[in-house]
């Protein structure tokens, strides 16, 4: 039954929430996380199975089955890295066992946010999921309470807090737009009504709209300039944190700047919303390209990094059309899998040596092979080359518009070029020359960051159909 | 009855945005709380006035969460606060209050031309507080940019939710999730801030924001 | 199927890095992995061969890359030839890296990805459709930086690997769009689907651009040359001898696939870039290589300058194929083509002297070495082989391939267009000045190098190399004399690519008495390296015997002359720089500015005199340096953003929402 | 048959041209000394001075390898092969296909290149001296060279020494410019090639200027008379070139009977001696230039050449 399906994705993390909120003892909770994030994802994929039918709060169709799956995977694989990564948290004492109850039942509350505000047929709803999603976000960047942190969350909570406004305005004004053709009430806030009749909503109404909400969910993106707050929440926060910003919580504010540029693109009047998304996208990888090439801190660069490839997709998404639609999905599911991957041997790194800055790390492919290896494939993936999945992403990105906007495709390979110099500027430091500090062994459980590699990796040469299918429709959905 | 309950809603918002004037105008932190609470009053009084238009009882509620929360208990625990921390008269404001003027004019007007763009025929009622809605979050906005001071930053940003407020209770019909989720927000908001000055009290001795700025996570 | 074969011997070598990186602690492990490349490779060498000589033309289809594309693969002629050029090169690095690789320090950082790039170059030859062109072709560039990296503990081999990274990524770039120009929005980027596809001569004209800026910039064209001569050289010896010998032949192939294959009849102008790209090459090439005193610098230096001769080659092609000549074509396209052959041989070779130079004395700077000859005499007498063959001398290889690009140039005449007539007889002129200071490069190598007296202990103790390094240098040493006195079984070899890329093919030549070869008519130009060979040698011997018999043939050693002033200090000889000092006052003055400061002290001061030249890489300092600036200029002009607090940080929000707001208050 | 007859003709001419080098040496020296009113060394003095060369022993230097015992064989086979294959006296030679006039210049460049060599062999400066400017020397006569190949071969549609000289002698080509320039570039490269005067003094030793001797300095006995063996065959190659290409008359045709042969064999003879005339007026009426005036005066005929060819081409078009 398709309404078990989605109360389980949704009732999973919240009864998993009250629970550790309530249990001591940081290991049991931990593994029960890991247990928790294993069902929901489980749960998730029965969704393909069951034939999903959308009730007026509800929704599942092709486009967030996929987000769905995506994102209880990643949130699974995350929770696993979490688990030792927390752990040796511990053992410095770093965190106290009050934080990490709190910090477990915060996941779980994040996880609950993301997959309500991914099953929303609501608009409203979906809305306050989002904001959800990101005040539990700013408590756990939070979390270390250094000056750097508070100052990270603080500046998150701004930032983030003005964006939601904005996306609430936006929001609003949808509603009102709608209510004209649809009528007073409910309805008016629902996807599956509001699609059939966006043809005859007031444009000038669905414009002023499309901005704020392109503001206001942008910020959650990370498009530049709202992109402040993204790279010191990735950098001050636990790093299974900077993985699931990274790896969910874009991808989640980026399927609702979806949402609401398909209602834009069905009104013939309004403003086309993809020159919008096109630019904010350009500019994001661009300066996000150069911004590589001052990074001290690694997890910042990384995040930098983040914001690059969201303007790819954003880019991507504007261009629309079958093609780039499907680039867009893929890049946006490589890079998922690729960063969080990232993100989990960059914190091992960073507790092998003690330390995020960059000058003090140096030739980790001597001292720790296994981790420095597969930060270099890492930054290879996310570079773009082959043979791993962003390069046919990139690959479809950048020929597909190069037909039709050749300017565009240049600006943007060139951007991609700018990037992928930086990336390996650091990594000749990081990861090769002589050894530089401290050289322990790394306790650590590699299956995570190995099963996403091995996916990105495979997705790089073969694509099973059923998946190329399934994307091919979303593409088309979003037309 | 129609033009009469129009004029007063229009004359009500239009006043709301007078406020937000009158709160850009401020250069005292105590006063501004106190006009910051005036502005939720207006605000209050608004949602009242719209409750009684549209015969919607549940926008009652709203107007009781604006006056309970917003003109009374807020401004009073920020007083408490600013007042704890001893920093009740001094406030830096970045550019002039004539220049921060002007630009509120500019942005009125701007939000007046968007949104009478609006074709007509959303009822006239909707699209006159919605151009006033769009002005308060504008000022409110520019109150953020032009303030150096972390609370009157906070006093912009909820000056700002009353926009928002002003335009979801103009939004005839529009569901109760939307109210509960505004005031749901600037009640995390609230606390959530609270909690940062909190920390913040700890850790610094002011909560002016540049203090927090002094820590760059990078260093130069 | 032939290619389905093929395609099983890339997946063993795929197959061969997940064994080495398993391996990576035993001792065993460059001798298994060697070992298996060598085999592999020599398969899939004899594969070549086959399909060249056979019926060849063999596709598949495999269900990767692209979903609904597919991963096509498929051997013809050009793929053939190319794929015995690789794995001729690859099978003689396995057999020479049996012994070099012993000495390899961190044999774990090269073990796995020697095969894995030995893969990716063959894949590139055998991939059909863009999708698959391309990912092999940087799979192949990622792999070889890799072994850039290997000895990453010297900064400048980072550095370079940096440069070659980034080059790379631009080349694959820029082929990226050419592929994208030519398949237009509707995504089949199958090669055939590009054959049909006939673009307007516009379009062609910008791809075929792109395709010299990304094939270029990794064949090591100038100015797009800059990352080869610091890559090359960083990496391990046998690998250099893959990446100058071989992977620059792959971006040759890829030019000739894209411009002969793939885009049908030429535009004539097409030649003329072609044509004034290789000249240039050509002699910048030799030049740079003049100025350098690193041993195998210089040799990447010269596969620079090679490269401008097999450009020449195939801009003559594309021009005689452009005015339908097809017969001439066929000469410069084969001439091209046999000159890849030649130098993938005699590069190869040198880069395997230079690593057992390197080996055996710890010292690429030729300043440093010295008298090796004494020392290694064997390598001293192959590498010279090698010198003899790149420098064009008969009867050895590299003389037939350029005096084939001279009567290719020859026939110009004929052409119509004029700005062809002005071009073609200056670019002979470069050819033919590249040719002679190539030699005087090479003079220079082996004389510093080999001859005179060692300048250093450890080139005065040096010790010959061991025997399989020696045995892979001998084999190709043979080759080259082969290919040098019976060209014409090379030639006809490259009848079918001919055939296949421009329609016709050179005459026969393998019939002619006394395996002459003859490109047009014996009236005309004909040449034997079999009857010089054994002519110079007969009248040498001849000659030896003969004094020997009846003169005297007494022998006295003796300390030299010196026209009266032995020094016996070996710094008194003359070094690489000041060999190459007449050349750079000619030539360096202008394309170096090169300045010499001499500081002589008073008499009686104790300070030693000084002699500095300084030169400039006026290429670097014009096209690479600027953008580096400018990129480190955006970078911290923008990294300002990072450090803003978080009011100005709202204000930027603020902005782009009442910006948004204007656009939509104009909006129509 | 025929075979037999052609081989005894290359057989010949390999001898003959031995055996003149030596005396157009000797003639270009005696000619030079009487212009400077002495009487000069007898004509046969060269031959002398081989002989003398061979009977003594060879000092060779201490760490002198294998390569410099060999280079003055490679140099004097080289030299001569490609002597005996320029038609002197009779034309369409038996071997004369085996390589055209590039492989010509090719094999004295690899006859240079072993020389090159030797000179750093023993590690000396002056060897090093000696072989690192003729090295550059080198690279400006040969492009020279190849360039007034280009248009001889333009002209005569053929790189074939004896298509070409044929050709010539037929008179079809008529006076060209470009053949002019040719020639005088020629002249020039043939200078330079044979290490005269301006380029280098053959009659010198301890300066600062010399390059083939100080190239050659360390070899002595029979390697020296090689190498001088071949300095001389080379002299005699580049006159008998610009004598069968620019005066191609008197060659006798293939088909030729002995009548013919005697006049190519005498008319060659003649025009040896008008071009060791013209080389010893020519060296007496110069001075010597420095070393680094040597590139601008073979660029000049690098130049030259050019511009014969793209006169050539742009003519041929029209």
């Amino acid at each position: 039954m398709i309404i078990d399906a989605l109360a389980g994705v949704l009732l999973i993390p919240a009864l998993a929430a009250a629970l550790f909120a309530a249990l001591p003892g940081y290991r049991v909770t931990a593994r029960l996380n890991v247990l928790a994030a294993l069902l929901t994802f489980l749960t998730a994929t029965s969704l393909f199975f069951v034939e999903p039918k959308s009730g007026p709060y509800l929704l599942v169709d092709d486009l967030n089955k996929v987000f769905i799956v995506l994102t209880t995977f990643v949130g699974f694989t995350t929770s696993v890295f979490s688990a030792s990564y927390i752990g040796h948290e511990i053992e410095i004492g770093r965190l106290t066992p009050v934080f990490v109850r709190f910090y477990h039942s915060m996941y779980q509350v994040l996880m609950l946010a993301m997959n309500l505000a991914l099953v929303a047929n609501n608009i409203g709803l979906m809305w306050v999921a989002i904001e959800l999603a990101t005040l539990t976000t700013v408590l756990m960047v939070g979390i270390y309470r250094t000056h750097e942190a508070l100052e990270a969350a603080w500046k998150y909570f701004i930032l983030g807090s003005v964006g939601i406004a904005l996306a609430l305005f936006g929001t609003i004004l949808v509603y009102l737009a709608a209510r004209p053709v649809i009528g007073e009430g409910l309805y008016a806030m629902v996807w599956t009504v509001l699609v059939t009749r966006a043809a005859q909503f007031d444009p000038a109404l669905l414009n002023v709209a499309f901005v704020f909400l392109l503001l206001g969910y942008g910020t959650k993106v990370g498009l530049a300039p709202l992109h402040a707050w993204l790279p010191d929440a990735h950098a001050e926060g636990p790093t299974p944190i900077s993985a699931v910003l990274s790896g969910l919580l874009l991808n989640v504010a980026l399927y609702a700047l979806l949402r609401f540029k398909m209602l834009l693109a069905l009104n013939p009047v309004a403003i086309a919303p993809g020159p919008l998304m096109v630019t904010m996208g350009l500019i994001s990888c661009v300066f996000a390209a150069f911004m590589l090439y001052r990074r001290r801190d690694i997890k910042r660069m990384f995040a930098y990094s983040s914001i690059e490839h969201m303007g790819i997709i954003v880019f991507a998404f504007g261009m629309g059309g079958p093609l780039a639609n499907f680039a867009g999905l893929l890049h946006m599911t490589m890079h998922s899998l690729t960063k969080s991957a990232i993100f989990y041997a960059v914190g091992h790194i960073s507790q092998v040596k003690g330390t995020q800055k960059i000058a003090d790390m140096g030739g980790l492919t001597v001292t720790n092979p296994v981790l420095g290896w597969s930060l270099v494939l890492g930054v290879v993936a996310i570079a773009g080359l082959p043979p791993l999945g962003i390069f046919m992403s990139e690959f479809l990105v950048v020929s597909s518009t190069f037909a039709r906007e050749p300017g565009l495709a240049i600006i943007l390979a060139l951007g991609v070029l700018v990037g992928v110099g930086g990336l390996f500027m650091r990594l000749n430091t990081i990861a090769f020359g002589e050894p530089r500090g401290p050289t322990a062994r790394a306790k650590a459980s590699y299956i995570p960051m190995f099963a996403h590699f091995a996916i990105v990796f495979v997705a790089g040469i073969y694509m099973p159909p059923a998946l190329v299918t399934g994307f091919q429709n979303v593409a088309r959905l979003l037309g | 009855m129609r033009g009469l309950s129009f004029d007063i809603a229009h004359m009500l918002a239009g006043s709301l945005v007078l406020v937000s004037f009158m709160q850009l105008y401020q250069d005292r932190l105590y006063s501004l709380l106190n006009i910051y609470a005036l502005h939720a009053l207006v605000l209050a009084a608004s949602v009242a006035w719209q409750a009684f238009v549209q015969d919607a009882p549940h926008l009652y509620l709203t107007a009781v969460i604006a006056l309970v929360f917003k003109a009374i208990v807020i401004p009073t625990a920020l007083h408490r606060i600013i007042v704890r921390l001893g920093i009740h008269r001094e406030i830096e404001t970045v550019v002039g209050v004539g220049p921060a003027m002007l630009l509120g004019m500019g942005l009125v007007a701007l939000s007046m031309v968007v949104m009478l763009r609006v074709t007509a025929e959303a009822d006239p009622l909707a699209r006159e507080d919605l151009a006033f809605a769009l002005s308060v979050v504008l000022l409110g906005l520019l109150m953020m940019v032009t303030r150096r001071n972390a609370v009157s930053q906070v006093v912009g940003f909820m000056s700002l939710e009353n926009g928002l407020v002003l335009a979801a209770t103009g939004a005839k019909g529009m569901p109760l999730v939307v109210e509960i989720s505004v005031a749901f927000s600037v009640l995390i908001a609230f606390i959530v801030i609270g909690i940062f000055l909190f920390r913040i009290r700890e850790r610094f001795d002011t909560v002016d924001v540049q203090a927090l700025d002094r820590f760059r996570g990078e260093r130069r | 199927m032939i290619v389905a074969y093929a395609l099983y011997g890339v997946a063993a070598l795929l197959g061969l890095a997940p064994v080495a990186v398993i391996l990576a602690a035993s001792r065993h492990a460059s001798n298994v992995i060697y070992s298996a490349s060598l085999i592999v490779t020599v398969a899939l060498g004899v594969i070549g061969l086959v399909s060249l000589s056979g019926p060849a033309l063999s596709t598949i289809t495999l269900p990767l890359g692209l979903p609904w594309l597919g991963a096509h693969f498929r051997i013809d002629a050009l793929a053939a030839f190319f794929i015995v050029v690789v794995n001729l090169g690859g099978a003689a690095a396995s057999l020479f890296a049996l012994g070099y690789g012993r000495h390899e320090e961190s044999p774990q950082r090269v073990l796995p990805f020697y095969p894995a790039y030995l893969a990716g170059m063959n894949l590139v030859v055998l991939s059909d459709d863009a999708f698959s062109f391309l990912v092999s072709w940087e799979f192949m560039s990622l792999t070889s930086w890799a072994l850039v990296v290997a000895h990453h503990r010297e900064r400048e081999n980072l550095r370079a690997g940096y440069v070659y990274l980034l080059m790379a990524s631009f080349g694959t770039l820029a082929l990226l769009l050419a592929f994208g120009l030519l398949v237009g929005p509707n995504g089949n980027y199958t090669f055939d689907a590009v054959r049909a596809a006939h673009p307007s001569e516009a379009l062609a004209t910008l791809a075929v651009i792109l395709a010299l800026v990304g094939a270029g910039s990794k064949a090591g064209v100038v100015p797009l040359h800059a990352w080869l001569p610091l890559a090359h050289p960083a990496a391990p010896s046998h690998v250099s001898a893959l990446m100058s010998g071989v992977m620059t032949k792959v971006a040759v192939y890829g030019f000739v696939r894209i411009v002969f294959d793939l885009l049908g009849t030429p535009d004539w102008w097409w030649s003329m870039l072609v044509l004034a790209v290789g000249g240039v090459t050509a002699v910048m090439g030799v030049l740079y290589a003049l100025m350098q005193h690193d041993l195998k610098r210089l040799l990447a230096y010269h596969t620079v300058e090679n490269i401008g001769i097999i450009w020449i080659g195939l801009g003559l092609a594309l021009a005689f194929k452009a005015h339908g000549m097809a017969v001439a074509a066929a000469l410069a396209l084969t001439a091209g083509l046999f000159h890849v052959f030649n130098h993938s041989v005699f590069k190869s070779l040198l880069f395997f002297g230079a690593g057992a130079v390197l080996n055996a004395t710890g010292e690429r700077d030729m300043e440093h070495l010295g008298g090796l000859i004494h020392r290694m005499p064997h390598t001293a007498f192959v590498f010279l082989v090698g010198c003899v063959a790149i420098s064009a001398l008969p009867p050895l290889n590299g003389f037939v391939s350029e005096w084939l690009t001279f009567q290719a140039i020859l026939l110009s005449p004929q052409l119509p267009s004029w700005g062809l007539k002005i071009l073609v007889p200056a670019v002979g002129a470069l050819l033919a000045l590249s040719a002679a200071l190539a030699a005087a490069c090479f003079v220079k190598a082996f004389g510093v190098s080999f001859l005179g007296r060692p300048r250093t202990p450890a080139a005065a103790d040096a010790l010959e190399t061991d025997s399989i390094s020696l045995a892979a240098m001998f084999i190709f040493g043979a080759l080259c004399l082969v290919a040098g006195i019976l060209p014409g079984i090379f030639i006809d070899a490259l009848a079918p690519v001919t055939r296949a890329l421009v329609g016709v093919s050179m005459p026969q030549q393998t019939g002619l008495d006394w395996l002459t070869i003859v490109p047009i008519a014996e009236s005309r130009s004909s040449y034997n390296g079999l009857l010089v060979f054994i002519f110079v040698t007969l009248s040498g011997s001849i000659a030896a015997f003969a004094i020997h018999r009846l003169a005297s043939d007494k022998l006295r050693r003796g300390p030299a002359w010196d026209c009266g002033y032995p020094d016996p200090n070996p710094a008194t000889q003359y070094t690489a720089s000041s060999f190459a000092q007449p050349i750079r006052r000619v030539y360096g003055t202008t394309v170096f500015r090169a300045r010499e400061v001499g500081e002589m002290p008073p008499p009686g001061a104790t300070a030693p005199a000084r002699l500095t030249v300084e030169l400039h890489d006026l290429i670097w300092d014009a096209a690479y340096a600027p953008i580096a600036a400018f990129i480190g200029y955006a970078a911290d002009r923008l990294n300002v953003l990072q450090f803003l607090t978080i009011r100005r940080y709202l204000t930027l929000v603020f902005a782009a929402l009442v910006l948004l707001l204007m656009v939509l208050a104009i909006w129509p | 048959m025929a075979v037999i007859r052609d081989l005894t003709f290359q057989g010949a001419q390999m001898l003959l041209v031995l055996l003149l080098a030596p005396l157009l040496t000797g003639f270009v020296r005696k000619v030079k000394a009487r212009l400077l009113r002495r009487r000069g060394p007898p004509l046969l003095q060269p031959y002398r001075d081989l002989v003398r060369l061979m009977r003594k022993d060879v000092v060779l230097a201490d760490n002198a390898s294998w390569l410099f015992r060999v280079t003055p064989y490679i140099v004097f086979a080289g030299t001569w092969v490609a002597a005996s294959l320029v038609p002197t006296f009779r034309s369409g030679l038996l071997f004369s296909w085996s390589a055209d006039l590039i492989a010509l210049i090719a094999l004295l460049g690899s006859a240079r290149f072993f020389l090159a060599l030797a000179g750093l062999d023993v590690g000396t400066s002056f060897g090093g001296i000696g072989s690192s400017r003729e090295v550059m020397i080198a690279s400006l006569a040969e492009p020279a060279m190849l360039m007034i190949v280009f248009t001889l071969a333009l002209v005569a549609g053929s790189t074939q020494l004896s298509t070409m000289a044929a050709y010539l002698a037929s008179g079809e080509a008529g006076l060209r410019v470009s053949l002019g320039l040719a020639l005088l570039a020629l002249i020039m490269v043939a200078i330079a090639e044979n290490a005269r005067i301006p380029i280098d003094n053959p009659a010198t030793h301890l300066e600062l200027t010399m390059v083939h001797e100080a190239m050659v300095l360390e070899y002595s006995g029979r390697h020296l008379a090689l190498i001088d063996l071949s300095s001389e065959l080379k002299l005699l190659l580049y006159i008998s070139v610009i004598g069968c290409l620019f005066t191609p008359w008197g060659i006798a045709a293939p088909n030729g009977g002995a009548q013919a042969i005697g006049i190519g064999v005498v008319t060659y003879i003649a025009k040896l001696a008008i071009g060791g005339f013209l080389l010893a007026m020519f060296e007496t009426s110069i001075a010597k230039m420095r070393v680094f005036r040597v590139p601008a005066f073979l660029g000049a005929a690098l130049m030259l050449g050019l511009l014969a060819t793209l006169l050539l081409f742009v003519s041929r078009s029209l």
